[in-house]
């Protein structure tokens, strides 16, 4: 695929030009917190800040969508499904929001039910993905098996180079339309990368991955899913829940949570139905209309969430629904990290197989 | 009609179903944060509670494996209290747990900074929970570090730990290296402006009175954000507001939030629909604000876990300043038995209609 | 594991009216009678019939499946289809009045619009249980989505073996289906209906105890029979314990569930228990199975 | 099945004429539930009522919507009305299509609108009412009637002769009030006291009526028909059952100097008094602010020595006594304005210039002067006197806006009082407007003018300041358009009539609302003018608002026979639109509890499911005996669990959707 050299000027640039024809959506500093948001201005992007709060999901999977529209007016009420319109390119996607795409595909795409809302925006965004500048210490992606530099699922991926310019890589044919086109449009700055700066580029993915591996050893998938199996109904999940305050903090912030509700708006004649997201941290989740819950307090809510991640979405899809991004593990208000709920599984797992096979 | 009539004798009216205490208690003193005896010392005061039988319960911090992150734990025997810990890194207010407690048959102790303590009064006052079922082990408070500004500071390499002085804090990365920055720059927002780093109420207490940091920069936010004209103000409030994502963190930390089923919760009517639309999100930070109003104890616990960066004490600020203003209440959690203004009926109350 | 759920299970994918152009589109129907099921006027029974759409021909459904019913401008919700498919000239949904959508929808009067999106989820597994005795164990408004196997059964008598119907509500005024219990299914050949209230009144001349308590007076013999169960949880727990008693095993024990449901496909999370889904692993799992899985249920 | 009717009326043209109502009623027959809807002239009338049956019957209505006036004015007419049909009365809702609509607007096309708008509320409210039940509640057959005056007398005797015992409370020694202070009364001139006398004496020794004189209340709790009050018997320091109101303890004892307040200052009362001779009770009390006995640890002894019965006891002290009312007559009366925002005209300052109440116990027979008008500065007899009108009244920058009401009428008595006590003296009014409404007032103001030769000079006064040995009255007659100064040997200034005092202090404790002016409100101005806000609250005499003698008496009687109604049931219908409390919601604050004015919220223990555990926690209830339906507790309640029957959020919400989306 091809390797380009964009300078910090051309890749400025270019996103102008972007902004003509798409909705951006970029990493933004607000208040001090970056996130992943909607610019108006190439400016506003941020690519060296650290990992936005704000998931890159709400891209193809926004906080509410309208899913009807309906004219309840007449005789006959009127009702069409609504379809997301124009075209999406999302900037500085991380390695571990690639993976977090693919995770959400599964879930959309996958099977007799497809969705429809979130195939045309997934068709319809540009994917350019960002080697991750730095590697936090909450960061576990080397536990689900990629690194931060690992650009698999975009259409192209830019690795800020030390000198500041980015090395620009084509990984799908899209990608390589669009840069076509962008070399058609004249880009000052936008150039083919000579050996030095792919070698710099490989260089600076050797570092971060360098970075990465410090989490290797503490974090690991293995005996995850086997020791969950055997722990359904372990005290630990009371000791969790005792310490969870029932926010939506972890669901809101991860970039594979995707449970939505479905609600109903009405003005007169007029009325919508639209989705949101959920949570199922949140009481009124899995709460009936007459009142009953079958999922009562925070120790069944937390415990779905974590097995959702961890075990469910293993055996349904064959893999983790995490990614590793650590976001919840850096905002819980009161410091539940999910690592030591894998670390906790892992040990159960080995616990069991001495058992067994002692 | 008449059939239906049922016939309601009255019944005398019953007292309170249980008496506020409003008497000052008695404190003992212990060493304080920063004394080498201070940890040895909290660690046999919540033993000794628990093993003489004072209380049934104690709501502390646990060490962890990051040193930056002690979390919060729930000791039921003397001997869980090894590793119990109190540090500059126990940020999260513990004071809500207590809800949970409401209807434990015993006595629970609570360790509690100056902030944290006020939430463990309001709490009280609200009528939660009675004082005679709450232990207050107060810390005078010398400030605490937000993990984000050391892990900042660090940069690229891993914070292994973190020894605070009194004026500066060494921060050792896992490579060994060595740093020392000064302690107001690692402290967090809410600390830099904390007033009461004392607990108001305590049984005992760590730690001389502490005088707290006076910065006046919320206020300074506060006057600037009164001048401007409302349009401003608006658009101000829709930056920040349009970056909530209702994870209601905020809600769910607050000790004046008590409520069993919060109107955000309630379904029939649906006060707060799912949609994000600008009404909404209003409707949301806005009710909360005013909800927690004449309650709100200034812990600043919802600006320091809202993800997004949502100044909430900027608001909650402004709004104790107005309810100070009108009826000249006490800080909320200051003082056992008194209530919210903004509840009570007195015929001396400001009286803007006539 | 890194099986797919949705391959693994063949009926699935011919599901044979999976929603087409919009997912969550509802096809329109409208209502054509209202029929009150319990003196307490908490249940109704709603007759429906799919505009420009032949139910058995545009609209194919097995007993025991749902669908996402709407009510235009109030939202919508997952019923279970109590009709049979055998019948072919309207749908039948058996409705509690219990949120805001099935409230607005015990407002409704004959002709009013609804929207209906289905069939959806598994059904009973009416070929497999050809041939064997049935038992039908029911609670209140938990006999809607079992009165849609009995009446396909009674229309295919011959293809089944003997059916026992045990049936109880909270009191008189709370059965539903009084037509079809007291006179239409008795009337079918080789057919018991037993019915129980928890407390009789005046006019009661019948049994009056708890369902699982006439389970066990009656004692129904497991050998060739299926149990098919469904009412309150209380009243499941209770059942699954006697029918153990009785010596049913898991695999002779069928259920079918409630939860609270949103997409319908899959898709929004709420509905499940470990890693199925109600809306379209479900509702209707034998005993084995749901043991088999993570939950709040069993 | 949810049927609603809606039933627009025309009140004649008071809608119609602004609100296209077949529009109206067509626009509501597309509402949701609405099954039926018309409209009618009068839907209050006989006919509009059974218009409403019917078409509940015939269109198996279960809900109503009646778009008409205030429900101020017909919700109950409407409530009975579905009632009689068969419905509950709380599954009717009226939409104010009157006051809050036609009135307001002129035009027709945006009050129709406004008016459908309302009425689609009222249709959203009504889908989601719930029927209501009223409850019984017991009546105490007794009533308190605070203030002895006038009022408090006449309502005292008109219920005490129902056959119900009453309790009258008195702050002074005796009663009898203003009245008791008045020489002559307009406009037949008959003596005051001679007319009051025997009612009081009625008073005294009827025996369902209870004297408590020189007492207060304390506190009032409870509610209608049922109100526990705690009175202040003060410390008198006599024996009311031993004395024998002899008068050998106030003719002896020896500090005599104290000021009069009932001669309004101008004349002395001892230290051991009564207010006046026909005082009842005639038990005298010790003013121990200024009795040398107890200013002086135990000297003097005086009364003591001379009392023939012993009845002198110093060491008595306040009680507080708590009684049960099932009704209560507010009858505080007034108190004359202290003018101190108007200095110009020296009330306080000179000597001469005096109240006309001040001039009533000048001129009365048993005054201090014992009816010799003298002034009281040197006790010359004037020989001209200027009336001031208005004075504190009617001017609303400075004072009251409102008209006092009494005072034209007894300047005009006053002045022929004068004039015939002293006919060489001259009268001068100075006046804005005379009010003169009422049977023979004007005859009686036109024979001052014309028998009496009083000079009515149109204008306001300006200033009055003394020159030698008299005032001068300065003003402009607005009538000659020029100044005038008049001298004056004595200058009587028609002071405003405003609450007593502590009015507003006294209307907090019991409970119901007042004005600005400090006026006791009555529940409607024009419907219920003699209730108060409050059930069995009552209200006469001034305390309600200015007026003469017979309109007090009107009023007090009209207070007591509503009080005899009430007592003549067997119980009160208790609201049935009551507090509730949602318990699952409730979080125990109790916040609810201080504010309730009926005392109807206890603490209740509840058992719960939370998860698989069952749990006993506290929460609120509502005695449904006690509350009244005020929502004070609902607007306190943070959590929401406390709520209003009949104005539940989801009512009121859905009628604000209405009217808005």
């Amino acid at each position: 695929m091809a390797e380009k050299l964009v300078t910090s000027e051309g890749l400025f640039t270019m996103v102008e030009k972007l902004l003509g024809r798409a909705q951006v959506t970029a990493p933004r500093e607000e208040n001090g917190i970056a996130v992943f948001g909607p610019v108006n201005s190439a400016g506003q992007v941020e690519l060296d800040g650290p990992l936005p709060v704000i998931p890159e999901k709400s891209v193809v999977f926004p906080q509410s969508e309208t899913l009807l529209r309906m004219d309840l007016g007449g005789e006959v009420p009127k009702v069409e499904a609504v379809e997301p319109e124009g075209e999406q390119v999302i900037l500085g996607v991380r390695p571990c929001g690639l993976q977090a795409f693919a995770r959400l595909d599964r879930v959309f795409l996958e099977g007799a039910f497809v969705d429809p809302q979130y195939r045309r925006r997934r068709d319809h965004t540009l994917i350019i993905a960002l080697t991750c500048p730095t590697v936090k210490r909450s960061c576990f992606c080397r536990a689900f098996g990629y690194g931060p530099s690992d650009g698999s699922g975009a259409d192209l991926q830019l690795t800020r180079l030390p000198g500041g310019s980015f090395h620009l890589e084509t990984l799908t044919e899209r990608g390589g339309e669009f840069v076509a086109e962008m070399e058609k449009e004249g880009i000052a700055g936008l150039t083919d990368a000579g050996a030095e700066a792919g070698s710099a580029a490989r260089a600076e993915k050797a570092r971060v991955e360098r970075l990465a591996e410090r989490s290797a050893a503490a974090v690991s998938t293995e005996g995850v899913v086997e020791g969950l199996d055997g722990m359904y109904d372990d005290p630990y999940w009371a000791q969790l829940a005792e310490r969870c305050i029932s926010c939506g903090i972890c669901t809101y912030l991860c970039p594979t949570c995707h449970c939505f509700d479905i609600c109903e708006k009405a003005r007169g004649p007029e009325a919508e139905r639209y989705r949101c997201w959920d949570t199922c941290l949140f009481s009124n989740y899995t709460l009936m209309a007459g009142g009953a819950n079958p999922r009562p307090t925070v120790r069944e809510r937390l415990r779905n969430r974590l097995y959702h991640k961890l075990n469910f979405f293993n055996h349904r899809y064959g893999e983790f629904l995490c990614v590793g991004c650590g976001r919840c593990v850096e905002h819980c208000p009161t410091n539940i990290d999910i690592r030591k709920v894998m670390a906790k599984a892992a040990a159960r797992s080995r616990a069991q197989g001495v058992s067994v096979n002692g | 009609m008449s059939e239906a009539i049922k016939t309601a004798a009255p019944v005398e009216g019953e007292p309170m179903p249980a008496e506020l205490k409003t008497a000052e208690i008695p404190t003992r003193r212990g060493p304080a944060p920063g004394d080498p005896e201070f940890l040895g010392a909290l660690r046999d005061c919540c033993r000794s509670l628990l093993a003489e039988g004072h209380v049934q319960r104690i709501i502390a911090y646990r060490e962890t494996p990051d040193s930056l992150r002690p979390e919060v734990a729930f000791f039921a025997s003397p001997e869980e209290t090894g590793d119990l810990v109190w540090d500059l890194f126990c940020n999260t207010n513990i004071c809500k747990y207590l809800l949970d407690y409401r209807t434990f048959e015993g006595r629970i102790g609570v360790v509690v900074k100056g902030c944290d303590a006020r939430g463990v009064v309001q709490l009280i006052n609200d009528m939660q929970i009675p004082r005679d079922k709450v232990e207050i082990i107060g810390i005078c408070c010398p400030g605490q570090i937000d993990p984000a500004k050391v892990e900042s500071a660090a940069g690229e390499a891993w914070v292994s730990r973190v020894v605070a002085g009194p004026d500066s804090v060494e921060i050792v990365t896992e490579e060994g290296t060595e740093m020392r920055v000064p302690l107001e720059s690692v402290l967090t927002d809410r600390c830099l402006s904390c007033r009461k780093p004392n607990p108001p109420v305590a049984d005992v207490v760590f730690g001389e009175d502490q005088k707290g940091r006076i910065s006046d920069e919320v206020f300074e936010q506060i006057a600037e954000l009164e001048r401007m004209s409302s349009a401003e103000r608006d658009a101000f409030w829709n930056r920040h507001f349009e970056r909530c994502i209702r994870c209601f963190a905020c809600r769910n930390v607050c000790p004046a939030c008590s409520c069993t089923k919060c109107v955000f919760d309630q379904q029939e009517p649906d006060w707060l629909a799912g949609e994000r639309n600008q009404a909404n999100q209003h409707f949301f930070q806005i009710t909360r604000a005013v909800h927690v109003s004449g309650r709100c104890t200034g812990c600043e616990e919802c600006d320091r876990v809202c993800p997004v960066g949502i100044p909430l004490r900027l608001m909650n600020k402004k709004l104790w300043k107005d309810v100070k203003d009108l009826f000249d209440s006490p800080l909320p959690g200051t003082k056992l038995g008194v209530r919210s203004p903004l509840v009570m009926w007195d015929p001396k109350d400001a009286d803007s209609f006539e | 594991m890194g099986r797919s759920e949705a391959a693994a299970r063949p009926e699935a994918a011919v599901s044979d009216a999976g929603p087409a152009a919009g997912l969550y589109l509802p096809s329109p129907a409208t209502i054509q009678e209202v029929r009150l099921e319990t003196g307490a006027a908490d249940v109704r029974t709603f007759k429906v019939t799919l505009d420009g759409q032949e139910i058995g021909k545009d609209f194919i459904y097995r007993p025991g499946q749902c669908a996402m019913v709407s009510v235009f401008g109030v939202g919508e919700v997952m019923l279970s289809l109590s009709s049979s498919p055998t019948w072919t000239t309207h749908l039948e949904f058996s409705v509690k009045n219990a949120g805001k959508v099935t409230s607005t929808m015990h407002g409704l009067a004959p002709g009013a619009r609804l929207g209906v999106r289905g069939p959806l989820g598994n059904w009973f597994p009416y070929e497999s249980l050809q041939g064997k005795d049935l038992l039908f164990v029911g609670g209140g408004i938990g006999l809607a989505p079992l009165r849609s196997l009995i009446n396909y059964v009674i229309d295919n008598r011959d293809r089944y073996g003997k059916v026992e119907i045990i049936y109880g509500a909270r009191s008189p005024q709370d059965l539903c289906f009084k037509s079809e219990i007291f006179e239409t299914w008795p009337k079918a050949p080789d057919t018991e209906v037993f019915v129980t209230v928890d407390r009789g009144d005046a006019d009661w001349k019948g049994k009056e105890g708890f369902v699982p308590a006439y389970l066990e007076e009656l004692a129904p013999s497991p050998v060739g029979k299926v149990a098919v169960i469904c009412g309150p949880p209380i009243m499941i727990k209770f059942v699954l314990q006697g029918l153990e008693k009785l010596g049913y095993s898991d695999e002779q024990v069928i259920t079918t569930l409630e939860m609270r449901m949103k997409c319908g496909v899959g898709k929004c999370g709420r509905c499940n228990i470990g890693h199925k889904y109600v809306c379209v692993d479900g509702p209707v799992f034998n005993l084995a199975q749901l043991r088999a899985l993570k939950g709040e249920f069993v | 099945m949810k049927r609603i009717g809606v039933f627009v009326c025309h009140c004649g043209t008071n809608i119609a004429a602004t609100v296209d109502v077949e529009k109206v009623a067509e626009s509501a027959r597309h509402l949701p539930h609405v099954v039926f809807a018309t409209t009618y002239k009068f839907m209050c009338a006989d006919p509009g009522q059974k218009l409403i049956a019917d078409a509940i019957r015939e269109h198996a209505l279960n809900r109503v919507v009646v778009a008409a006036c205030s429900p101020h004015m017909h919700e109950r007419t409407f409530r009975k009305a579905v009632e009689r049909a068969g419905v509950n009365p709380y599954l009717m809702e009226v939409a104010n299509v009157r006051e809050q609509c036609s009135w307001v607007h002129r035009d027709k096309p945006v009050g129709t609108e406004k008016a459908a708008a309302l009425v689609a509320a009222a249709v959203a409210k009504v889908a989601r009412n719930v029927p209501l039940e009223s409850g019984k509640l017991p009546v105490e057959r007794r009533a308190l009637v605070v203030g002895g005056g006038i009022a408090g007398i006449q309502a005292a005797l008109d219920i005490a002769e129902s056959g119900y015992h009453v309790t009258i409370v008195e702050r002074e020694q005796s009663v009898g009030g203003r009245m008791a202070q008045l020489d002559k009364t307009f406009p037949t001139l008959d003596c005051s006291s001679c007319i009051l006398t025997p009612k009081m004496v009625d008073v005294g020794h009827h025996p369902m009526i209870e004297i408590c004189s020189y007492s207060e209340i304390e506190s009032v709790e409870g509610y209608v028909g049922n109100f526990e009050v705690t009175i202040r018997r003060k410390a008198t320091s006599v024996d009311p059952d031993v004395c024998t109101g002899c008068g050998e303890c106030w003719n002896r004892c020896p500090v005599k100097k104290l000021p009069s307040s009932f001669n309004m200052d101008l004349g002395h009362r001892p230290a051991i008094y009564v207010d006046f001779p026909q005082a009842i009770p005639n038990v005298p009390v010790i003013d121990r602010a200024n009795c040398t006995y107890y200013l002086r640890d135990g000297k003097c002894r005086v009364c003591e020595k001379v009392c023939p019965t012993k009845a002198i006891d110093f060491t008595l002290e306040d009680r507080l006594v708590k009684e049960r009312f099932g009704a209560i007559v507010m009858a505080t009366g007034f108190q004359t304005a202290s003018l101190q925002q108007y200095p110009e005209w020296g009330l306080g300052t000179y000597p001469d210039v005096v109240t006309g109440l001040h001039f009533e116990r000048l001129v009365s027979s048993t005054g201090p002067t014992e009816g010799k008008i003298k002034r009281p500065s040197d006790g010359k007899e004037p020989k001209s006197v200027v009336f001031v009108l208005c004075a504190g009244s009617r001017d609303e920058a400075r004072g009251r806006s409102y008209c006092s009401k009494a005072c034209c009428m007894y300047s005009a008595k006053q002045a022929i009082l004068l004039r015939e006590k002293i006919p060489q003296a001259q009268a001068h009014v100075f006046y804005m407007d005379i009010r003169t409404a009422g049977k023979d007032y004007e005859e009686f103001y036109m024979r001052a003018k014309e028998e009496y030769g009083v000079n009515y000079i149109r204008g306001r006064v300006a200033k009055v300041y003394p020159e030698k040995d008299h005032l001068v009255v300065r003003g402009e007659d607005t009538l000659l358009g020029r100044p005038v100064a008049v001298e004056a040997d004595m200058v009587v200034l028609a002071a405003a009539i405003e609450p007593r005092a502590d009015a507003a202090a006294l209307a907090q404790k019991v409970g119901i609302s007042y004005n600005r002016d400090h006026f006791f409100s009555e529940a409607h101005p024009k419907l219920r003018p003699v209730e108060s806000n409050t059930g069995g609250v009552f209200l006469a005499g001034c305390c309600q608002g200015p007026k003469d003698i017979p309109e007090t008496v009107a009023q007090a009687s009209a207070a007591a026979a509503k009080v005899v109604q009430m007592f003549s049931k067997d119980a009160l219908v208790s609201e049935a639109q009551l507090a509730s409390v949602n318990e699952a919601w409730c979080i125990g604050c109790f916040l609810c509890q201080p504010v309730c004015p009926y005392k109807a919220i206890q603490p209740k223990e509840i058992e719960e499911r939370r998860g698989r555990d069952k749990i006993k926690r506290t929460v609120s209830s509502v005695n449904t005996g006690l509350c009244q339906g005020c929502g004070a507790c609902a607007v306190a309640c943070p959590s929401g669990a406390m709520r209003l029957n009949g104005f539940t959020d989801e009512q009121i919400l859905a009628e604000v959707d209405a009217v808005c989306l």
